[in-house]
This record gives structure tokens, C-alpha cells and sequence, in this order.
């Protein structure tokens, strides 16, 4: 591999074609060791189903997907977490009939390689309950640790939604929408838990509030009717044209 | 709470056990029947006879008060046959069990009965060789041999030549079908085709086109009384096989219960059976009018009923013998070589088999009096079960 | 060698003919599972409901069996929309393991009604003289009863088609399947929708049970006894799918019918081992979308 | 950091089933039975049979959220197994047991592989057709099987080279609760591990367990052979203690029959077999003896009423009835 430099994720020239239609054209994403990259684009940009391909819940129609310099795509969706690399639902994917410290030891146990274990506690060891106090404890979870997750608030099960990615420690992290549905007021909460994660950590958001967006990303992919509009940093793009024609556009024509 | 409850149940227990160590003279029977489940016509007709025989003794043997105890066995299940005779020998302390309608049923018992000296008298098994599964097992039906090997003998004398055999696929088919075909190549005729038959089959048509490719002039059918023989006799006769000349025999499918169900396709049917309602003995009339007084005139006995009907007429002379007391090795000696005068004929057990030596009777489906019955016109005299000796 | 060939072709009839039987028994299940997704194990107890109705017409009341047929339907349908709205719409929320027992619970209550009602023993329904015998069709003896037979299930195929894909209700039940809370917000009224569509689908396993009685003999077991077959043309159909419903009735009739022609001594198992085939080729049925 | 995870955790958040009076309970309730309804014992032990099977189903069904119509295959097969190796290979009893469950294990294995790639109504059907199937080859191989007459003359030695089984069923009824403590230990070790939880997690939410990196496929065709194994145990003893197999031990009625018991009891919590299947087998015992002719309609209605009124099964009833309890006192 002579590449100067490798990227955490990368996709080349990716297609989806469902039936006729086309909701990935040709898309080549880069993302950077350690990015802070944001997927923005208006509804039915095909931003999910970029993520979706990129996790390999659908087959692309074409192209390929590398993650760390490596070919994957046609590797299945539970190895590509075994890679490094782990998603979050916009909707809200969790094991809802147990409770929330049972979420975490679930991805916990099976990043410590302890999930096939048939005997001993639930917890596996000291080093999984260890460690899912920790996450809880970052998390300001501890307090919810014996509820179920059918009676959390929503915004606290939003928080369970990215605390069950954090806890397989990825390398790339794609968080579709993470403040997806939670009131203005509370989205800080969301945000702060952002702003901590590892620095080492490459983590690809798809999000709508823009004050995220801004505060957050380092890196922003415009995409439009499947296809990168344009890619660029946070200044580049809050100054484009097109991009407030095609994205913000709707509110100057007013 | 929970624990007040435990002295409670043990106290009703004690209750329910010390009444029924009361009636020292009281000699009970216990009777295995389906009388719930896809069977359930078995145990109608097995308690109703039972009822009948025990009420025209007026419930006694000398001093000795009989009690009959049934058990639901639910259709073919021997695990909870087995069970049962258990519970009929520990709990409800019997000396004689009666019943089982099913081979494997009737199997599943022949341990318990060894093992607790019980004389056990079989309704219903058709297959030969059960009773040496233990000593104290007796038989007050007939097996297949029994029935088949007269009809072949009788098809033969009348000149059939070619014989087509269908059969349900299960141990006393293959005991019909063998039967059959020993009895009819010995007396010079042709099996032309012979057919196990699954017992889940619903539609029959394919199997009629088969026998009627084998050009047969008599077909020999067995299946377990119920929807497989309705279905079958109705489908030999929408695919016109009794157009195309092709008689058709049984031995119990027609029985008198179910021929309602068949409308007129059973028609003619030639059976061979060891019992037929419509004989005119006075021991069957008053066995006849007995079910018919006591349950309503729509009442016809079956193979169950006089198989039960008979069961406890030897148990009632074991109980003679042994004079009330619990000794099944001095039951069986008795009944060994015992005679009498059944509904169905005279009958023997047969001192070294412990089967029935009966008549055997050639009956044609017949309308009498605008019901439709199974005509009894020849008789073979005193017929041993020929399969426990090929055995 | 035309013998042979003759020997096919009445096998051939028969196959479809008991291909037919279980389609008109089994497409009324394959709809409100399609549209109710309800796991409704009971469905064999309303063909079980026509054919007892028509036998208490036509044996007991001595009305003519053209009389008796359509009364013993409407009946069946009445009594499934009053389950329906009833002890069916309890269940629709729940999981499918709550519908099992439902449904089975229901089927233990219908045995035990028709046991007591009409005895265990069988109980024939006389079939009119005009559509006994069989009419000869060159070298093939074909029993007229079976002509009908085909002829009634291909009519009601073709009546259930023009409904659904044709009138406006049909596009409402499809809107429905496709998404009821949708279907809700467009003004269809789902619950009238589900309870009238459960009836038809009722009223036609009452009629498959009222015709099909001399192939499928009518008894309290019968509720049980046939819900295996009709499970699996069901199944192996697909959902929703009348299309579905037909092919697979006619495979299975025809699989069964041949494999006990061809090959009596494996008979019951062929049929199963082709479904199973089938299903784990394609879970969804031949015609079935995912869910 | 220096955290104490065990004691900054409340016990409820990582929930073992933590051994307590109430399990006390049903050992205790089963032994009280062996005294005071000895002349019961046949029942008892085909009572114990039941439980057996229907806490590997709850295992299957239960935890790993695998809907089943088929259960009843891995019971026949293991007492079709246990029945054979009697008759043909060894009549000691516990030899026969282990025969019992490791073909249906293998079955299991098998099929699981086969079957778990589907599920909801597809998987329930294909259950089912799996079963109707070996019914039929069981049939139709009568010379391992007998057929529809079943093999008869089981003759279990003496357990252990001591214990001869009895008429009365003692030896049986002990039997049968030494295997059921050994297979409830198994269960209740499985499910609180933490593959149980894995197992857990699937049924909740197959999507996510995908995504977290677990092979979803590997982990259900485990359990699924694990559960046979235990249901073909529970066969085998079945078959031991009865002394028959039959075909009836290999039906969809016998695998309707069982999920019914298990749900009346509640699925997914371990005690649930232990309360529905006495329930519904003395029930039945019960019904038989007052009106068998009617007792499909109670029966019936019954559950019913039960889907109405408790839908998570009784336990569930009680899990409802403490919690309203505790938010009345909060």
C-alpha cells in the first residue's frame, strides 16, 4: 500500500439502486482518522442509506467500502462491528425489556469477548460490570441503572442509543441523527456527551439542527438526491452558494 | 397463607383414603376408556355396555358388591394408559381391569398387569401375539387374523379368482393383509395388488385409480373405523368401482354407528365380523333391547360394546371363582376353558392361548326396515385365532 | 401405454380437484392473516362451523341442499364477525404466541360444541342426485361432484380476484393490508373492514367445509384434523396472496396425489418434505411479500 | 477510578435470579407430595416429564425468543432414542437418558442450523412441518420405530444397580425431580451467564444484537440444540418411566399442548413451567374424572379468558399485582 495516508472510512464510486431508483450515486466519502464529519442534506438526500451501505445493512448495487485501507464490502454487518465499526439508530434500537446496565453489558461483554460464556453471572466479570459502571458513570446514567428501558424518558433512552455504541469502543463511529426527536432545551445533553468522546474516535453524524451541526463538526458533506453535492470544512459550507440555494434555500426565497 | 394450605390438602387426603379402604366387600374393576378425544365413541359405547351387563346382574356376584371405576384414557396414548393401570391398582385398589381400545394402549397396561397380578380383559386389539406380552392378559375381541382368514376362504368358495388388498398402514393392517393373502392363495386365488395406505391420508381417488388398474374382482379393505373408512368407501364409490364390478369387503368399517355417515355408498359391503347386531339369538335380543331400554332406541351396539359387554362376563366369572378375594394366578386358572352363551354366540377361551374360540359370521350391508345394517347369512363355527399360531 | 397415460391424467384430476378443496377452504385464512396478521389457528373450526350448519339444513330440517349451502354460509359468516369483533379483537395487539393460544383455545371450544351438539360419530350431507356418478370424458371416468367442486372453487378464485383488485372495497382492504394506521387516516374504517373481511373469509371456509365434507368426512376432530394442510398452503402461499393461495393449494394437491401414486410406500412424507423445501427457499410463500 | 462496581451497581440493574425462600418452594411442594399423594405418583412423575420439556422450551422460546409450533419433535426423538437404546443396547437407565438427549441434540443441531435463518410465522410453520415430518418417518420406519404401534416393553434395570422402578412410581417420581433439579440447575445457569444474556438480547431486539458485532445465528442454533437436548431428556425419561414411545409423542398436538402450558404459566421466567404445567395436567386429570365428554370446552374457554384477562401468563399476574402494589405505597 504505497497511500500516503489511509482513511478511517472510505467509500468509492458507491451505488444503490432499489428497483429503478437511485438513492446513491456514486458516492466517494473520506473520512479522516479522528474526523468530526457531518452528513447534511435535506429529507430523502439518502444520508441513511448511506450509513445503512456503509454498515453493511444493504448491499451496494456498486462500488466499494474501505474501512482503515481495508476492502470490506462484502464483509457481513457483524463483522464490520468487529472492525471498528459501529452505528446508531435515528429510531431508537434498544433492548427494551431489560434494564439499562443489561444494555450495556450486552456490547461490553461482547467487546471483552466474554458473550459466549454459558455459566457465571450475566455481568461476565469484574471487568464487564467494571466497565459498564464506567460508561454509566460518564454517562450520568448510574441513577437509571435498574430501570427497564420501557421506562426511561426519551431522551435518557436516546442517551442508552449512543451508550451502547460507546460501549464497543469503535473506531469509526456513525451516529445517525443523535438528537433526533429530543426538545431544543435538552439537545445540550446530547452535545456535551459528543464533545466527549475520544479524540482518536472518527465519528460520522447525520443531523438536521444545524447549531449542532456548526458546533460539532469539523468536516460537512452536503448531500443531494443521493450524490455529494459538495464536501468542505464548516466555514467553506456555511458559505457556499449552493448550499444555501439547494439546503437553507427555502427560508432566503420566502 | 401457603402454609396453612398443606395441612389442609393432607387432612383431604387422609379423608379420600380411609373411605376407600372402607367396603371390604366391595370387588372393583377398572375400566381404561377414550372418553374424551377423536376416540370418544370407543368409550360411549364400552361404558354403556359395561353399565348394562353389571345393572342386569344388579351390581352383585353372590354377596359381593362390583364397582366399576372409569378412567379416560383420551384416544391412542399408552404413556397415559400405563398411568392409569397404575393409579387403578395403587389408588383405587382393583382386581380386575377392563378396557383399552388400541394396541399399543393394551400393550403399555401388560406390565402392570403382570406385575400386579391383575387380569386385564383387552376390548380392542387386532393384532395377534398381545396376550403373550403377559400372563394375565385376556382378549374379548377378535384379531384380524380371526376375521380375515374366514372372509378369504368364503371369496374363494364363491369363485373369486383376483383379490386387490388395501390396508392402513399399522400393525393390524399388515396383520389383515397377511391374513388374507395366506388364506386366499391357499384356496387357489390371486392377490393382485396390495396397498399400505398412510394413516394421514385425506383423499383416497389415487388409491382407488390404483386398485382399479390392478383389475381385481374383489378388493379387502382395513382401516380404523372412523373418518379413513368413510373416506375410503365414499372414494371406491365416486371413482365407480362398484360400477366397474370390482366388489368390496371389510370386516369392521361398517360398523352399524357409522353407517349413517356413509349414506348409501356402503351398500352391499360383504364384512366378515365376529359379532353382528342383527342376529336373532335370544342372548343378543336381550343384550340388543337391554342397550336400547337403558340408553334410547337409536342405540346399536358395536364391536366395543360387545367386547365390553363380554369383558364383563369374565370378570364376573373370576369373581365367581375366586369368591371376591384378590388372587389373579386362581382368576386365570378359572377362566381358562370357560363356556358361555355371548350375544355374539357361543364362545371359549381357549385354555392354551387365552384367546375367544367364536363363530365368525359373513354379513352383507343391507337396508332393513329403512336403516341400513350389516346382514349376518353364513356363519364358520368356532374359529381359533390362526396368527398366534403362524407366529 | 394410453392406458398409462389415462391413469396420469385421472391422477392429474384428482390432484387438482383435492388441490381446489384446500384452496377454497384455506383462502379465507391466507386473507385475514394477510390483512389481520393474526396467527388464527381456529380458521379450520369455521369450515368445520359451514359443514355442520349445512348438515343440520339439508339431514336434520330437510331443506334442499341448494337452499341449505348458501343459508349454512351466511351463518358461518355471521358467527365469524360476531368472534371477530369479539375475542379476535382482543388479541390483534398481542404477540403471536398469545394469538396461538387464542386461537387454540377457541378450536377447543368449537370440538367441544359440535361434540355436543352433533355426537362424535361422522355425519354425512347428502349430495343431490344430479351431482352424483361420473361422466365419461374419452378414456377418463370423472366424478361429477369433483367437477363441481373445481368448478365452485375456480368461481369463488375469480369472484375474490374481480373484489379485490376490481371494486372499491378491494382497493380499501388492500390500502389496509398494506398499512392500517394509514389506511385509518385516509377515512377507511379499519374496524368494520376487518370484521367484514373476517366473515367473507369465514364464509368461505364454511362453504369448502360444506362441499368438501364427502373428501374431508365431518366430525368434531375436524377442526384439528385438517389444520395442518391449510397451515401450510397457507404458508407456503403467502399471505395475503390469492394468487399464492391457488398455486400452492394446486402444488400440494398435485405433490400429494402423485407421490402417493408414484410412490406409496413414502406417501405422507413427500408432501412435508416439498414444504419444507419450499419454505426455507422462500419463508415469505410463493407470492408473499416480507413483513 | 477506582470504582466497586458490585456495590455502586443496585442488585435489580445486573438481575440474577438470585436464590430466595420462593425457590425453596417448589422442591419443597414436590417432595411434601411425595408423602402426603403417594398413591399419585404416576401422575406426579408425568407431571415431572412435562416440566422438564417445558422448561427447555422456555429456554428456546422464552430467552432466546425463538417462536416454536415443533418442540415435540426433539421429545419424540429422544424418547424414540432412549426406547431403542433399552431395547438394544443397555437397560441401565441413565445411559438411555443421555442417548435420549443427545439425538434430539443433534436434531436440534441440525434443523436449528436449517431454520433459524427465519422467523416469526415462517418459523412457526416450518417448526411445525419439521415435526409432522419425523411423525411421518417415524411411521413409516417401523423397524427402529414400530410404527404406529410404537415400541413397547421398555424395561429400565434398577437406578443406579439399586432402585428397582416400582409399581407405585416411587423410584419413578424421584427419578423424574433429580433429572428436573439437574435440568432446571443447567437452565438457570445458562440463562443468568452471560450468553444468556446474549440470548436475551436477540429476543428483544435482533436488529441491534447484529449490530453490536454478535453472531446472531451461532448463538440461536446453540440454544436451540441446547433446548432439544433438554426436551430430548425430558423424552427419554418420559419414555423410562412409561415403559412405551408412540407416536403420539411425536406431534404438533404434543407441541401445542406444551407451548399452552408453558404461556398459562409465563414464558421467559423460569418458574412459569413450574405453574402451568402442574396447573393444566392435574386440570386435565381433574376434568377427565368429572365430565371428559366437556372438559375441551372448559379447557377452552379457559385459555381464552386467560389471553383476555392475563396475557403474559400468571406469573405475569403476579409480577402486575406487586407492582401496582409498590406504586400504591410510593
Amino acid at each position: 500500500m504505497n497511500y500516503a495516508m489511509n482513511y478511517a472510512l472510505e467509500t468509492r464510486g458507491l451505488c444503490k439502486r432499489f428497483g429503478a431508483i437511485e438513492v446513491t450515486k456514486s458516492v466517494d466519502l473520506k473520512i479522516e482518522h479522528g474526523a468530526r464529519h457531518a452528513l447534511i442534506g435535506p429529507n430523502g438526500a439518502g444520508k441513511t442509506t448511506l450509513v445503512n451501505l456503509c454498515t453493511g445493512m444493504f448491499k451496494p448495487s456498486s462500488g466499494a467500502i474501505l474501512l482503515n485501507g481495508s476492502d470490506i464490502t462484502s464483509v457481513s454487518a457483524q463483522r464490520r462491528v468487529g472492525g471498528g465499526l459501529v452505528r446508531t439508530f435515528q429510531i431508537n434500537t434498544l433492548f427494551n425489556g431489560l434494564t439499562v446496565a443489561e444494555n450495556l453489558a450486552i456490547p461490553v461483554a461482547q467487546r471483552l469477548g466474554r458473550s459466549w460464556k454459558p455459566w457465571g453471572r450475566s455481568s461476565g466479570d469484574a471487568a464487564v460490570a467494571a466497565d459498564v459502571v464506567r460508561l454509566m458513570d460518564e454517562l450520568n446514567l448510574l441513577a437509571l441503572a435498574s430501570k427497564k428501558i420501557a421506562d426511561l424518558a426519551y431522551g435518557q433512552r436516546r442517551l442508552v442509543e449512543i451508550a451502547i455504541a460507546m460501549a464497543l469502543e469503535p473506531k469509526v463511529l456513525l451516529l445517525d441523527e443523535p438528537a433526533a426527536g429530543i426538545p431544543n432545551g435538552e439537545s445540550g445533553m446530547i452535545l456535551d456527551l459528543l464533545e466527549r468522546l475520544p479524540d482518536a474516535m472518527s465519528i460520522v453524524f447525520i443531523e438536521h439542527d444545524m447549531n449542532l451541526v456548526f458546533r460539532f463538526a469539523r468536516r460537512i458533506s452536503v448531500l443531494v438526491e443521493g450524490a455529494v453535492l459538495i464536501e468542505g470544512s464548516v466555514d467553506e459550507i456555511r458559505k457556499d452558494q449552493r448550499v444555501r440555494d439547494v439546503y437553507l434555500g427555502r427560508r432566503h426565497h420566502d | 397463607m401457603k402454609f396453612r394450605l398443606v395441612p389442609a390438602l393432607l387432612a383431604g387426603c387422609s379423608l379420600v383414603c380411609g373411605m376407600s379402604a372402607a367396603h371390604a366387600d366391595e370387588v372393583r374393576i377398572g375400566v381404561i376408556a377414550s372418553f374424551s378425544g377423536p376416540y370418544s365413541t370407543w368409550g360411549k359405547h364400552i361404558k354403556e355396555a359395561t353399565d348394562l351387563y353389571v345393572a342386569q346382574q344388579n351390581g352383585k356376584v353372590g354377596q359381593h358388591t362390583v364397582r366399576v371405576i372409569y378412567k379416560d384414557v383420551g384416544g391412542n396414548n399408552p404413556a397415559r394408559a400405563r398411568q392409569l393401570a397404575e393409579e387403578l391398582v395403587v389408588r383405587d385398589k382393583v382386581q380386575y381391569i377392563a378396557g383399552l381400545e388400541f394396541t399399543p394402549t393394551a400393550m403399555a397396561v401388560a406390565d402392570v398387569a403382570t406385575q400386579a397380578r391383575v387380569p386385564t380383559v383387552i376390548n380392542n386389539s387386532g393384532t395377534s401375539g398381545v396376550l403373550a406380552r403377559s400372563p394375565y392378559l385376556l382378549r374379548s375381541g377378535y384379531t384380524q387374523w380371526m376375521v380375515a382368514t374366514p372372509l378369504a376362504q368364503w371369496t374363494a368358495a364363491q369363485g373369486a379368482k383376483r383379490v386387490f388388498l388395501a390396508a392402513a398402514d399399522y400393525a393390524p393392517g399388515a396383520d389383515a393383509i397377511a391374513a388374507y393373502r395366506k388364506a386366499f392363495t391357499a384356496a387357489g386365488g390371486t392377490i393382485v395388488g396390495e396397498l399400505r395406505i398412510p394413516l394421514n391420508t385425506t383423499d383416497f381417488s389415487t388409491y382407488m385409480q390404483k386398485a382399479r388398474e390392478a383389475r381385481p374382482d374383489t378388493m379387502y379393505m382395513f382401516m380404523p373405523v372412523g373418518p379413513l373408512s368413510v373416506a375410503f368407501i365414499k372414494a371406491y364409490v365416486e371413482r365407480g368401482l362398484d360400477k366397474a364390478g370390482i366388489k368390496l369387503e371389510a370386516t369392521a368399517e361398517t360398523e352399524e354407528s357409522e353407517l349413517a355417515g356413509y349414506g348409501d355408498a356402503a351398500a352391499g359391503i360383504v364384512t366378515a365380523l365376529h359379532y353382528s347386531p342383527a342376529g336373532t339369538t335370544p342372548a343378543n335380543q336381550q343384550f340388543v333391547n337391554g342397550l336400547k331400554q337403558k340408553y334410547g332406541q337409536d342405540r346399536i351396539p358395536n364391536v366395543g360394546s360387545i367386547s365390553a359387554y363380554d369383558s364383563m362376563q369374565m370378570i364376573f366369572q373370576m369373581i365367581r371363582a375366586t369368591d371376591g378375594k384378590r388372587d389373579g394366578d386362581k382368576a386365570m386358572a378359572a377362566i381358562k376353558g370357560y363356556k358361555w352363551e355371548s350375544p355374539r354366540g357361543p364362545v371359549t377361551v381357549d385354555p392354551s392361548t387365552r384367546e375367544l374360540v367364536q363363530n365368525v359370521y359373513i354379513r352383507r350391508v343391507e337396508k332393513v326396515n329403512g336403516a341400513y345394517v350389516n346382514q349376518p347369512f353364513k356363519t364358520y363355527p368356532a374359529i381359533r385365532d390362526p396368527g398366534t399360531k403362524v407366529q | 401405454m394410453s392406458s398409462m397415460f389415462a391413469s396420469l391424467l385421472t391422477v392429474l384430476f384428482d390432484g387438482v380437484a383435492f388441490g381446489m378443496i384446500l384452496f377454497l377452504i384455506s383462502v379465507g385464512l391466507s386473507i385475514t392473516m394477510g390483512v389481520m396478521r393474526v396467527v388464527n389457528l381456529a380458521h379450520c373450526g369455521f369450515a368445520m362451523t359451514g359443514g355442520y350448519l349445512t348438515y343440520a339444513l339439508t339431514a336434520q330440517m330437510d331443506l334442499p341442499f341448494a337452499a341449505a349451502v348458501p343459508l349454512a354460509v351466511l351463518g358461518t359468516m355471521a358467527i365469524g364477525a360476531v368472534l371477530e369483533r369479539t375475542v379476535y379483537a382482543w388479541v390483534y395487539g398481542q404477540s403471536e404466541l398469545g394469538q396461538v393460544l387464542m386461537t387454540i383455545g377457541l378450536t377447543f371450544v368449537m370440538i367441544a360444541a359440535a361434540n355436543a351438539l352433533f355426537g362424535s360419530s361422522i355425519q354425512n350431507i347428502p349430495v343431490p342426485q344430479g351431482l352424483r356418478g361420473s361422466v365419461q370424458a374419452g378414456p377418463l371416468a370423472l366424478p361429477v361432484y369433483r367437477l363441481f367442486l373445481i368448478a365452485v372453487a375456480a368461481a369463488c378464485g375469480a369472484l375474490i380476484w374481480f373484489a379485490l383488485e376490481r371494486t372499491e372495497a378491494g382497493a380499501r382492504l388492500r390500502a389496509a393490508v398494506d398499512n392500517a394506521r394509514m389506511a385509518g387516516c385516509i377515512g377507511i374504517n379499519v374496524k368494520t373492514l376487518f370484521a367484514l373481511t373476517f366473515a367473507v373469509g369465514c364464509g368461505f371456509a364454511g362453504l369448502g367445509g360444506a362441499l368438501g365434507a364427502d373428501i374431508f368426512p365431518l366430525e368434531p376432530f375436524y377442526a384439528l384434523h385438517y389444520l395442518v394442510p391449510v397451515l401450510i398452503v397457507v404458508s407456503v402461499g403467502g399471505l395475503g396472496s390469492i394468487k399464492g393461495t391457488l398455486a400452492a393449494s394446486l402444488l400440494l394437491g398435485l405433490i400429494d396425489t402423485l407421490g402417493r401414486y408414484y410412490l406409496p410406500a413414502g406417501g405422507g412424507i413427500v408432501i412435508y418434505l416439498a414444504t419444507l423445501l419450499m419454505l426455507l427457499v422462500r419463508p415469505h410463500g410463493l407470492f408473499g411479500r416480507p413483513a | 477510578m477506582n470504582l466497586q462496581p458490585r456495590t455502586l451497581l443496585p442488585a435489580a440493574a445486573l438481575p440474577h435470579y438470585r436464590l430466595g425462600a420462593m425457590d425453596v418452594l417448589p422442591w419443597i411442594a414436590a417432595i411434601v407430595a411425595f408423602f402426603a399423594f403417594d398413591t399419585y405418583l404416576s401422575l406426579g412423575a408425568q407431571i415431572l416429564v412435562m416440566v422438564i420439556f417445558g422448561l427447555s422450551l422456555d429456554l428456546a422460546l422464552g430467552f432466546a425468543g425463538i417462536n416454536t409450533l415443533g418442540h415435540a419433535a426433539f421429545f419424540g426423538v429422544g424418547a424414540y432414542a432412549a426406547g431403542y437404546w433399552n431395547l438394544h443396547v443397555s437397560p441401565e437407565p441413565l445411559g438411555g437418558l443421555l442417548a435420549g438427549g443427545m439425538a434430539a441434540g443433534v436434531v436440534g443441531l441440525l434443523s436449528g442450523w436449517l431454520l433459524l435463518r427465519t422467523h416469526g410465522l415462517a418459523l412457526l410453520m416450518l417448526t411445525m412441518v419439521v415435526t409432522v415430518l419425523l411423525h411421518e418417518v417415524a411411521n413409516a420406519w417401523g423397524s427402529v420405530t414400530g410404527g404406529a404401534d410404537g415400541l413397547s416393553g421398555v424395561m429400565p434395570d434398577p437406578l443406579f444397580g439399586v432402585f428397582q422402578f416400582d409399581l407405585f412410581g416411587k423410584t419413578a417420581y424421584l427419578y423424574a425431580l433429580g433429572v428436573l433439579f439437574l435440568v432446571f440447575l443447567v437452565v438457570r445457569t445458562v440463562v443468568n451467564s452471560p450468553f444468556g444474556l446474549s440470548l436475551r438480547g436477540i429476543r428483544e431486539n435482533t436488529r441491534r444484537m447484529h449490530l453490536v458485532g454478535a453472531s446472531v445465528h451461532l448463538r440461536l442454533v446453540a440454544a436451540y440444540a441446547l433446548s432439544a437436548f433438554l426436551a430430548g431428556i425430558a423424552g427419554g425419561l418420559g419414555a423410562q418411566i412409561t415403559r412405551t414411545v408412540s407416536l403420539d409423542r411425536l406431534t404438533f398436538q404434543l407441541s401445542g399442548d406444551i407451548l399452552i402450558m408453558l404461556i398459562i404459566g409465563g414464558v421467559g421466567r423460569l418458574y412459569g413451567a413450574f405453574i402451568g404445567i402442574p396447573l393444566y395436567m392435574l386440570m386435565l386429570d381433574r376434568a377427565a374424572e368429572v365430565n371428559p365428554f366437556h372438559w375441551m370446552f372448559f379447557v377452552g374457554l379457559a385459555l381464552i379468558l386467560l389471553v383476555r384477562f392475563a396475557p403474559g401468563g400468571l406469573m405475569a399476574l403476579d409480577e402486575r399485582r406487586r407492582r401496582a402494589a409498590q406504586e400504591g405505597t410510593q
